[in-house]
């Protein structure tokens, strides 16, 4: 059939066809806000966060250490069992140099930003977070990081209550 | 379990804009399904209509706002919604209308029109990340294509030529598509690894575009095909889907398990045992060119690390052993999310029933499969047709 | 009461801010291009007529809803309408009190399928089903292109 | 093949939960309803099915935060967007195809994370003809409840009935939120809001999860069920276009309960239905279900209502519930929470507000504002 069709339906605007309202249209934005209830688990977790410390619960039939904390284990599907603190040095699972800000926008100062597994918690188990403290060409995958954290009195009970990770130093563990 | 054939496919040119309203574009695409398979809005039983973040074309509950366009005015009517999945999963919803017997005829219509939103869609993907984990870190959407594609290449020590020749095969492949956004008969791999560094290791021409659009398909029942005499058919012989774990940062990124575990659903159904000798044709879902690398392994198509051999080797081009995206894909026909059902569904109809034109894989092609994935890297959704 | 243990504390219980907002630019699309600009430079309405079923659509669409016919044939609309039905709102679109109450009127057209909902320009009590109405375009130069070119209804004259 | 629900789960509807977030109401309701079914999420369930919608959560992709807390990590799932007996009868078609043996169907309402619902709901508007308008979006309501009262001469006064009668049920039903002995009077008296709508008139919104396991009849016998037969479902959609949809008849429901009597081979649905729950979240709209769904001739629900026919005790009991007057407004989950109704009534597990010896039920949903998308599912008592 597509060898059949002269014509397929569709007619193409340019930007300012659209943008200078060459073309008929309406213009909105909607009022949609959010108060989210962070629930039983990420509660504690921002409130831990706030104190300067990671936390995760812990599975006792799969045995795993799940973080971010979760009041249910997804594996298992039965309810978690414990709590426990995790440490806030990990390793660099996968990350990307990105030269685009949320709306696309050309940056020229590339954000440094991955995957960090955490030590503590079960394999992979991690956080999304930017690295600092480095350059673009001294990140790889498997490098050993640490959280660089905000002063207490700035942290607010959020993941930017972390700063950003950075290389562990020589001798540190 | 009835037998399901796919007997008619529309869509409307993919674009960066396009005046017509969402319905409008619905209207559009439905109606040229419906001319190609012969059948008025009366044959059709019911329809399912699929498309991705109501964000997008700014319309709460977008699905129902759509349903008059899609044909669906007095019919029962259900939207499915899968994020990037949508594309072929929304066929997968239609299949189980029809095989459940509660239908003959079920119009399947996917939509998207990512213009609205200004002044990028990229403002709205801020909002498909978890508010309290993700979203205060300020996100783009590139990025979680970027982390997954350096793991995949470090892990395997993949080159990133290796999939800038996906990108190309695509662009190229896209020059026969009518609806065509970014076909290019003469780009190579040097232009797309000398272009703008996105997100390292993306780059532009890595990316396939936002797009508005729609596409269609007819599904009908055997009885009605047989009935009716309907000569161009393919039929579904099997659907998978699977979604991962919501928290993405605990997984590993270098192997879609999910996409692996729907391919098993439908190879299952389907009764395919060893795919890559009985399947002969892929669509698997490229909005990224190491998209389609990673999924041609999830669909077991390439062991794991050794889809980019594939490509290079040429086996993946529109004559080789395992023509892969002979549409030209999201990455060279465009990306308005669920209306790629166009070159996913639409494409292996249209190939199975040798209708491509210029398209057309030039030798026999008998059984064919597609694939789409979506959400937070952790949907996949695969359907397996047969002439 | 599924979880193995609880906060009974309601005061460690957070809640976490945002929005899912953005800016949107709706095309009015290809019926709605025939009517705005009819409307914005003529003051008028125009209904698409689907020839096969007899109907005359307003707000005019590209497809016949009843038998999914392309509609490229446009048709005035006859100039005088009827309220079909109303309703007095005493909140505003945000939930804030109307004060005073805004009427809001579903009006139709002899002959058209559908009608356009827009403000009843009249009071509460002088407000009511079967009404005569015809619309009141706004000034030429304060039209735009969109049906806030029509600033409502108001009572027919001749039905006064 | 036929499919019977063999597992209800309901969380209590309340007017906010800040002690949960949207997962763990989700996984309460889960945790729930395979306890009742006696079935292992992660071994014996074939499909999951969410009902939801991205505005409503505040997500732009919602199916994504989905499977941990339904136990449906790794396995089938989808999300309708829609009302959950659409999700229950896609289910149900998935199970009817072979392919899937055990379907859970989950929806719920987080309403309180959402600080604008009136902002959302308006965004539903059609943007071209209604938007720009800026008109608070249940004036949809009150224009339908206006065009339905008239054409059917039905008085402002059988409203009052309803709510009255369904707030007090609500007081029987543990999980509801906005159980009350209210007064016809009290109703008469409350403010106007979009006319002829007062506030009584309209349903208070409220969390909560209701999650059903349905299986196939073979399934059912294997996990050693006591299923409610899912006898027949339907679903349909009048046009969205506020111009040219039905104002007074709810036709959406009229279609929908034909295809499903279809199915359920219910001929004459006032003599053979028991219980009904019906969309209620706008006063008007219980009267105006019950005559599209055949339980009423057009023009006659309001007048039985005054007769109190639709009481507990009446010639048909309906939204027995506390319906969404009585029990809250919980968005998509809305009709499923009917359907679980309906299951525990015909399963005798309704406690203090049972209704004795029904036999056949039929729960109804509609989309809310501004939709005119509708589904009905017909359950059946075992064997």
């Amino acid at each position: 059939m597509t060898a059949r069709v002269a014509k397929w339906p569709g007619v193409e605007l340019s930007a300012a066809d659209l943008l200078e309202g060459k073309v008929t249209q309406t213009r909105f934005r909607p009022d949609a806000k959010y108060a989210w209830s962070a629930g039983e688990a990420i509660s504690r977790f921002l409130e831990e966060l706030q104190a300067g410390r990671l936390i995760a619960r812990t599975c006792h039939r799969c045995e795993r250490i799940l973080f971010p904390p979760r009041m249910f284990c997804e594996e298992c599907f039965r309810p978690t069992d414990a709590w426990t603190y995790i440490r806030d040095t990990g390793t660099i699972e996968t990350y990307s140099v990105s030269y685009l800000d949320t709306d696309a926008k050309r940056i020229s100062e590339p954000i440094l930003v991955g995957v960090v597994s955490l030590d503590g918690a079960s394999p992979k188990m991690g956080m999304m977070h930017y690295f600092g403290e480095m350059t673009k060409d001294e990140i790889r995958i498997g490098m050993r990081v640490r959280a660089v954290w905000r002063p207490a009195e700035e942290r607010k009970g959020s993941v930017l209550d972390i700063r950003y990770f950075r290389p562990l130093r020589e001798g540190e563990r | 379990m009835r037998k399901v054939g796919v007997i008619g496919a529309g869509m409307t040119i993919f674009r960066r804009r396009l005046q017509e309203t969402g319905k409008e574009m619905c209207f559009e695409a439905t109606r040229m399904a419906l001319d190609s398979a012969g059948l008025s809005i009366g044959d059709v039983d019911m329809v399912v209509n699929g498309t991705a973040p109501d964000a997008f074309d700014g319309v709460h509950m977008k699905g129902e706002y759509l349903l008059d366009g899609c044909g669906g005015y007095r019919k029962p009517y259900t939207r499915v919604f899968t994020g990037g999945g949508t594309g072929v999963f929304s066929t997968i919803a239609g299949w189980w209308h029809v095989a459940s017997g509660l239908a003959d005829v079920v119009l399947v219509v996917n939509e998207e029109k990512m213009s609205s939103c200004q002044p990028h869609p990229q403002s709205v993907f801020a909002h498909i990340w978890d508010p309290i984990l993700d979203r205060p870190l300020k996100p783009n959407l590139v990025w979680i294509f970027a982390m997954e594609m350096n793991r995949y290449m470090t892990v395997y020590g993949i080159k990133k030529e290796d999939i800038a020749r996906v990108a190309v095969k695509n662009k190229r492949n896209a020059v026969g598509h009518p609806c065509a956004q970014l076909a290019d008969a003469n780009i190579t791999v040097d232009d797309v690894l000398k272009s703008e560094v996105m997100a390292w290791p993306v780059q532009r021409l890595d990316i396939s575009p936002p797009s508005d659009g729609a596409s269609a398909v007819v599904l009908a029942s055997d009885d009605f095909i047989r009935r009716r005499r309907i000569k161009d058919r393919a039929w579904i012989s099997g659907v998978g889907w699977c979604i991962d774990s919501t928290m993405w940062t605990d997984r590993d990124l270098v192997f879609p398990e999910y996409v692996a575990r729907a391919a098993k659903m439908a190879y299952g159904m389907a009764k395919v045992r060893d795919p890559r000798r009985e399947i002969d044709f892929a669509e698997p879902y490229d909005p990224f060119d190491y998209k389609e690398l990673h999924h041609l392994e999830g669909l077991l198509l390439a062991k794991k690390g050794e889809a980019p051999t594939l490509t290079r080797e040429g086996v993946t081009q529109r004559d080789g052993d395992l023509p892969v995206c002979p549409s030209g894909g999201l990455m060279g026909v465009g990306n308005p999310i669920a209306a790629t059902m166009g070159m996913k569904i639409g494409e292996l109809f249209w190939q199975l029933t040798g209708q491509a034109g210029k398209r057309q894989i030039p030798h026999e092609v008998r059984t064919g499969v597609s694939q789409a994935w979506g959400d937070l890297m952790q949907y996949g959704c695969v359907v397996v047709m047969r002439a | 009461m599924t979880f193995l243990e609880r906060t009974t504390d309601a005061r460690r219980y957070r809640a976490w801010e945002g929005n899912m907002e953005a800016d949107y630019i709706y095309t009015s699309g290809l019926a709605g291009q025939r009517f705005f600009v009819a409307l914005r430079d003529e003051g008028r309405l125009l209904a698409a007529r689907c020839t096969a079923c007899g109907l005359d659509y307003l707000p005019p669409r590209i497809f016949c809803e009843e038998c999914f016919a392309e509609l490229t044939e446009f048709v005035p609309v006859p100039p005088e309408g009827q309220v079909a039905s109303l309703t007095v709102a005493h909140q505003d679109r945000t939930g804030a009190l109307a004060s005073p109450p805004q009427v809001w009127a579903f009006v139709t057209f002899k002959g058209v399928r559908g009608g356009l909902l827009h403000r009843l320009l009249a009071t509460p009590d002088a407000a009511r089903p079967g009404m005569r109405v015809h619309i009141r375009v706004r000034p030429r130069e304060a039209r735009t292109g969109t049906i806030a070119d029509i600033e409502g209804f108001e009572p027919a004259r001749s039905t006064k | 093949m036929r499919v019977g629900i063999i597992g209800v789960g309901l969380t209590a509807f309340r007017p906010s939960t800040p002690e949960y977030s949207w997962k763990e109401l989700m996984f309460e309701a889960a945790s729930r309803a395979y306890a009742d079914a006696g079935v292992d999420p992660r071994a014996d369930v074939g499909s999951f099915v969410t009902c939801a919608e991205d505005y409503y959560e505040g997500f732009g992709i919602f199916d994504e935060f989905v499977p941990d807390q339904l136990g449906a990590a790794l396995r089938p799932t989808c999300t309708v967007s829609g009302d959950g007996l659409q999700g229950l009868a896609n289910a149900f078609m998935q199970i009817q195809t072979g392919l899937i043996e055990v379907a859970v169907v989950e929806a719920h309402s987080k309403i309180s994370d959402v600080l604008t619902p009136i902002g959302i709901i308006e965004h539903g508007l059609d943007p071209i003809w209604n938007k720009p308008l800026g008109f608070h979006p249940y004036v949809v309501a009150g224009l339908e409840a206006a065009a339905y009262l008239r054409a059917t001469h039905t008085p402002t006064k059988a409203l009052d009935a309803v709510v009255s009668k369904t707030r007090r049920n609500a007081l029987r039903n543990p999980i509801a939120a906005y159980g009350a002995a209210v007064d016809m009077d009290h109703v008469a008296a409350s403010e106007a809001r979009f006319e002829p709508l007062r506030s009584l008139d309209i349903s208070g919104p409220a969390d909560g999860a209701v999650v059903l396991v349905l299986a196939s009849d073979r399934a059912a016998r294997r996990l050693h069920a006591n299923p409610v037969w899912i006898r027949g479902v339907g679903w349909a959609s009048d046009s969205p276009s506020l111009e040219t949809r039905d104002w007074a008849g709810a036709t959406y429901a009229r279609l929908a309960a034909g295809m499903a009597y279809r199915l359920a081979k219910v001929r004459r649905p006032s003599s053979e239905i028991d219980v009904a729950e019906v969309d209620d979240r706008f006063s008007y709209k219980e009267l105006q279900h019950l005559e599209a769904l055949g339980l009423a001739k057009s023009g006659e629900a309001g007048k039985a209502a005054l007769r109190g026919a639709y009481a507990a005790d009446g010639r048909l009991p309906v939204n027995i519930s506390g319906g969404s007057l009585g029990c809250g407004n919980v968005f998509e989950a809305t009709g499923l929470h009917r359907a679980a109704e309906v299951a525990l009534q015909l399963r005798g597990d309704a406690g203090s507000r049972q209704i004795d010896g029904a036999k056949v039920g039929v729960a109804q949903a509609w989309r809310f504002v501004p939709s005119a998308t509708g589904a009905v599912a017909v359950l059946g008592a075992g064997p």
